[in-house]
């Protein structure tokens, strides 16, 4: 990054691909080819995407650092800069300011089984380490996703199930409720969960989704048997900065986008209630 | 007398506190010229309420922004017993006609008031840093500034609002607490003084006033959170990031904006308690503004806020026959 | 168009208006005003054209912030025209209006903005002749203020100004 | 509590002679305009006509009277964080090639000017070791705020009287506390006697006044040293952090502390070290500014996010959460230095006389005598 750490680099939008009614991913490219050659990021890294005009927004680049034709970001629909950022079409420059954050400790992970458990665009934080880990297939055990919408016109990345099944993941999928033509599991995470009952030893458990889902896939969790350090978290909290100086999206003494957004259950449970 | 009042409110509150959910009233405070608000629960802490010419707060406001957390008052829940001045008494009015409270839900502790302190004018008197203690005497605040005790007609030292007071008994009370005091004005010539010597200055000097004026406006938004009747609260379109009135800029064309927004959601409505100009850290006279129009709604329509809690306030309704208002 | 028009009486007025920019805000009530306006189009009333039309379904749903806000900023003047009084389509619509209206502009001066500035009126439909009289009148009325200066404070001194309260 | 305090950047303090003029009060004006024509000169004054009127720091003017006697109304970080400054400028520009697309052009320039303010409070001074921590020792640097610190020099006056709100001494301040100045001035009978602390500041003083008699050296000396010995505020500030986290989940204590509270802003733009702040964009046109400004930590919508879900959502949370940050969080990150600087302003400011100093004191007390 340059020396002003508020100052975006600029970034051309690629492609744009839509993913359900209210969510699109945006592939996006440095205009510096030389930045964009040397770009490098831990999986779970986030990135401010700035519109010009209407402002910036955090968001976390769900492409992994072992594919960098481009960098990934899928964004849902829900307040001002993120409408803005659905009006955008291929060719347009946004700005973008990244990596940010802490990312995810893939190498702590090595040599471990991973269940990746997902709801809506919850999904998008975990693609990045799923897709690095198929990338690294051999450094890791078994792989179980399960990933649930409301129904299957709410799910994410439907177009790479395949790919991830061919890269030896075990992937569950659900909806809420039945839909005609939906072959797959019917009921919501958490009751997935305990039915798919993965073994808890020597496997860390990272989730993410709607805050109801995650309250409840927690409790399936230690159910199960996970203690809290193997559960693993992203939050989400209103930034500006996306640097830890503004001061508005700390959970006690953490700010979430300089020391997150990834967080085990235990730091979680350390750092007070407002959530 | 204070002091007889004070004791006649402490047994009142005493024997009506099983009764009451709670009961919000003045408490000294670290300020000798301010107290605090104060909300009591148990009979232990109604020694700490007290009565005077320091209590400036309108605790009506109370009333729709809760004391702390956010609960919905259940609807067997007890009544909330609250003091109030003439100036605050027509807050609560002018929130139950809007039905944001329920007369039912107020034990009314109606406390005649013979004006508030502005401590900015004590201040032009004597350093606010050197006042150790302030107490009433009479019609006289006396100052103790290290030793040697100043003392002020406290007339000289009355909050602007307080000068042009026609209703310092409350309009609306279940108990009243000491004598009836003495209305300072009674017409709307001696009400809107103020008003009047504004609106006699040339429009350049008005603008030029206003401009110096909210040129200093922080917008910290205390005069919106101290308004009683600025219900909104966390909705407010100031804040709102969609609709977005107003940028983060500085100008004073947001400060303006800001300030037309908050007079023209309270036209109508507003009682001229004075909240908003005494809490500015800034010294804007803000309630000059509201008083601009609740003057034009007197004269234009025949009507003050906050005196019978079965009007509706007249921007809220209409009269197909006014043709020439 | 044509040498009747009031405006085509003072060219000299019409070049320094067009230089002086001025803007014109007109808040008109989609069921009656902004019909007028189309009338007086079709009918190819000569018109002023400083007026910048923002359709509003009802001046009921006149905030005077709106117009509040477009006088801060320095808009030249805000014209708000609607149904005659009993003949809003809602009923009672222009009834609230015509109170708030009222009150907002006995209050502008207060504040030092010259009330002159704004204007509301009641125009229908059918009355094209009416819209261009009105808005010509009123266009020229704000080209003999001149610019709106806004609020933006000129010098930088403000212990100058006595509040003169006590 | 003090291990981190000398490591602000960039502020050498050199081996120099103590150079001390005399500045008479009746030259005070003469000074100050030569002093304008060496720096970008910040001066305490009155904001509104008369004596008791609200203050704060002001560009000087010629003719423009300081206002010495008491502690401003507003701190002085606006000198070094302004309420709105400009981030980046961008513009969008049509391509000439006659495309529909438009291109950006992003410019951060920007400019930190030597900066002199005459008349600083050793509490304002002290309360910018929390913004170095923040914006210059962090992960990241923040450009805008460091630049600006580096080219601004403090002259500080020796604290003649407090009130009963300050309580700089419970906080690891004083009134003599020189702390991060450059300049020492000590207020005597008939004038100011001002003496550099560092090398750069001594430039300052070059030309503007003869050094003092002995006699007012004497008497200066005396004042300064009256002032070291004054305790101000008797508020127990040690473990808090720990205290706070305790008392963190105690609803009860928190709803006792903060039920008067309005959710204004005042406590937090008052602050000396309050500098938590927005980004926003503003656009006219193909135009715009991405503008940084003072935000609050009391507003509902500082921390609502755009799914309407709200962590922060009632003043409870938020009430807690500044004296968190204050007492517990900063320390916990910067060394055990508290981010408080005793000033007061938020209690004096307070519509509703709120006293942070209780909130505090009592964050260790045991919970049952709540």
């Amino acid at each position: 990054m340059n020396n002003n750490p508020y100052l975006p680099e600029m970034a051309t939008v690629q492609e744009v691909i839509t993913e359900t009614g209210n969510i699109r991913t945006l592939r996006v490219t440095l205009d510096n080819k030389e930045r964009m050659g040397q770009f490098d990021f831990r999986p779970g890294q986030v990135g401010q995407l700035s519109v010009f005009g209407t402002g910036e927004s955090t968001f976390v680049i769900n492409s992994p650092p072992t594919r960098k034709d481009y960098l990934q970001f899928s964004v849902m629909k829900a307040g001002e800069v993120t409408a803005r950022i659905h009006q955008l079409n291929t060719g347009d420059q946004v700005g973008i300011r990244a990596p940010l954050g802490n990312g995810f400790d893939f190498e702590a992970m090595k040599g471990h089984d991973i269940l990746f458990v997902g709801g809506g665009i919850g999904m998008a934080p975990l693609r990045t380490l799923l897709l690095y880990m198929i990338d690294n297939r051999a450094d890791y055990g078994d792989i179980t996703v399960i990933y649930g919408a409301r129904s299957p016109k709410d799910m994410c990345y439907t177009y790479e199930f395949e790919e991830w099944r061919a890269g030896g993941v075990n992937l569950v999928l659900t909806v809420d409720a039945e839909f005609p033509g939906w072959k797959e599991r019917v009921g919501f995470v958490p009751t997935v969960l305990s039915e798919v009952a993965p073994s808890p030893s020597n496997r860390i458990a990272i989730t993410c989704g709607p805050p109801i889902m995650i309250k409840f896939v927690l409790f399936g969790l230690k159910e199960l048997g996970f203690e809290d350090p193997q559960i693993i978290t992203t939050l989400e909290k209103r930034m500006k900065c996306g640097i830890g100086i503004c001061g508005r999206c700390n959970a006690g003494s953490k700010y979430v986008c300089l020391d997150g957004p990834v967080f085990s259950y235990d730091q979680i449970r350390a750092m007070g209630g407002e959530m | 007398m204070l002091e007889n009042d004070r004791n006649q409110l402490h047994k009142l509150v005493e024997e009506a506190l099983p009764e009451l959910d709670m009961m919000i009233g003045w408490a000294e405070s670290c300020d000798p010229l301010q107290t605090t608000p104060v909300f009591i629960r148990d009979a232990k802490s109604i020694s700490k309420l007290t009565l005077g010419p320091f209590c400036s707060q309108n605790l009506a406001g109370y009333l729709v922004k809760p004391p702390a957390l956010d609960a919905p008052p259940k609807p067997d829940a007890k009544p909330i017993g609250i003091c109030v001045k003439g100036c605050d008494s027509r807050s609560l009015v002018a929130l139950i006609q809007e039905k944001f409270i329920t007369r039912d839900r107020v034990r009314i502790f109606g406390i005649p008031c013979r004006g508030t302190v502005d401590f900015r004018k004590v201040a032009q008197r004597v350093p606010l840093a050197n006042v150790k203690s302030a107490t009433m005497e009479g019609d006289s605040l006396v100052i103790d500034d290290s030793g040697t005790p100043l003392r002020l007609d406290l007339e000289e030292v009355l909050a602007r609002k307080c000068l042009g007071c026609r209703y310092p008994n409350p309009v609306i009370q279940d108990v009243v607490i000491g004598q009836e005091a003495k209305p300072r004005s009674s017409s709307l010539a001696a009400t809107y003084r103020d008003v009047a010597a504004m609106d006699a200055k040339p429009l350049e000097e008005r603008l030029a006033f206003w401009q110096s004026e909210l040129d200093r406006c922080i917008r910290c938004y205390a005069c919106r959170n101290a308004c009683p009747l600025c219900v909104c609260q966390d909705r407010c379109i100031v804040e709102t990031r969609e609709p977005r009135w107003l940028t983060q800029r500085v100008g004073i064309p947001e400060k303006f904006l800001f300030h037309f927004i908050h007079a023209m959601h309270l036209a109508g409505r507003c009682t001229g308690c004075g909240e908003c100009e005494r809490v500015c850290p800034m010294d804007i006279p803000v309630t000059l503004i509201k008083e601009k129009l609740n003057k034009i709604m007197e004269e234009m329509l025949g009507y003050s806020a906050g005196l019978d809690p079965e009007a509706v306030p007249p921007l809220l309704t209409f009269n197909p026959g006014e043709t020439e208002i | 168009m044509t040498d009747s028009s009031p405006r085509s009486s003072a060219p000299a007025d019409e070049t320094a208006a067009t230089k002086q920019g001025i803007k014109i805000v007109g808040f008109l009530c989609n069921w009656c005003s902004y019909g007028g306006a189309d009338t007086a189009g079709v009918c190819r009333f000569k018109q002023p054209t400083d007026l910048r039309v923002v359709r509003i379904p009802c001046t009921g749903r006149m905030d005077p912030l709106f117009i509040a806000k477009s006088l801060i900023y320095g808009v030249d003047g805000v014209l708000v025209s609607g149904c005659h009084p009993r003949d809003c389509h809602y009923a009672v619509g222009n009834f609230y209006a015509r109170r708030r209206m009222e009150a907002f502009k006995a209050f502008l001066p207060f504040m030092g903005i010259d009330t002159q500035r704004f204007k509301y009126t009641w125009v229908s439909a059918s009355e094209g002749q009416q819209w261009q009289k009105v808005v010509t009148e009123f266009s020229e009325q704000i080209h003999r203020l001149g610019p709106n200066p806004g609020v933006r404070l000129r010098s930088g001194d403000n212990s100058k100004v006595s509040s003169g309260l006590r | 509590m003090k291990s981190g305090v000398n490591k602000r950047p960039e502020l050498k303090r050199g081996n120099l002679m103590a150079v001390k003029i005399f500045i008479a009060a009746d030259r005070l004006d003469s000074v100050l305009e030569k002093l304008a024509t060496k720096i970008d000169l910040w001066i305490p004054a009155l904001l509104k006509g008369d004596k008791s009127g609200p203050t704060g720091f002001v560009p000087y003017e010629v003719g423009k009277a300081p206002a010495f006697d008491r502690q401003t109304t507003l701190p002085l970080k606006k000198v070094l964080l302004p309420q709105e400054e400009t981030l980046l400028r961008f513009e969008y520009k049509k391509d000439p090639e006659g495309a529909p697309k438009t291109t950006i052009a992003l410019d951060d320039h920007r400019e930190a000017r030597p900066t002199l303010v005459f008349g600083a409070r050793s509490c304002d001074v002290r309360a910018l070791t929390t913004l170095d921590r923040v914006f210059a020792n962090g992960p990241y640097v923040d450009p805008y705020y460091v630049e600006r610190r580096k080219n601004t020099f403090f002259a500080t006056l020796v604290c003649k009287e407090n009130d009963v709100k300050c309580f700089c001494s419970s906080v690891g301040g004083g009134p003599a506390d020189m702390e991060g100045s450059h300049l020492k001035i000590v207020q005597v009978d008939d004038g100011y006697v001002v003496e550099a602390l560092t090398a750069e500041a001594q430039s300052l003083l070059d030309g503007l006044g003869d050094a003092p008699d002995a006699a007012r050296d004497a008497k200066a000396a005396e004042m300064v040293k009256e002032a070291s010995g004054r305790r101000v505020g008797d508020v127990d500030t040690q473990g808090c952090a720990e205290a706070f986290r305790n008392r963190f989940p105690q609803t009860d204590y928190w709803v006792q502390m903060v039920s008067q509270c309005l959710s204004c802003g005042v406590c937090t733009y008052v602050c000396p070290t309050c500098y938590c702040f927005s980004i926003t964009d503003e656009v006219e046109n193909l135009k715009g500014e991405r503008l940084r400004s003072w935000d609050s930590c009391m507003f509902y919508h500082y921390t609502l996010e755009a799914s309407g879900h709200n962590p922060r959502p009632t003043k409870l949370e938020r009430y807690r959460n500044r004296v968190g940050h204050k007492f517990s969080y900063i320390p916990e990150k910067y060394e055990g230095l508290l981010g408080c600087c005793g000033c007061g302003r938020c209690i004096r400011s307070c519509p509703v006389s709120i006293d942070i100093r209780q909130v505090v004191g009592h964050l260790k007390e045991n919970t049952n005598e709540q």
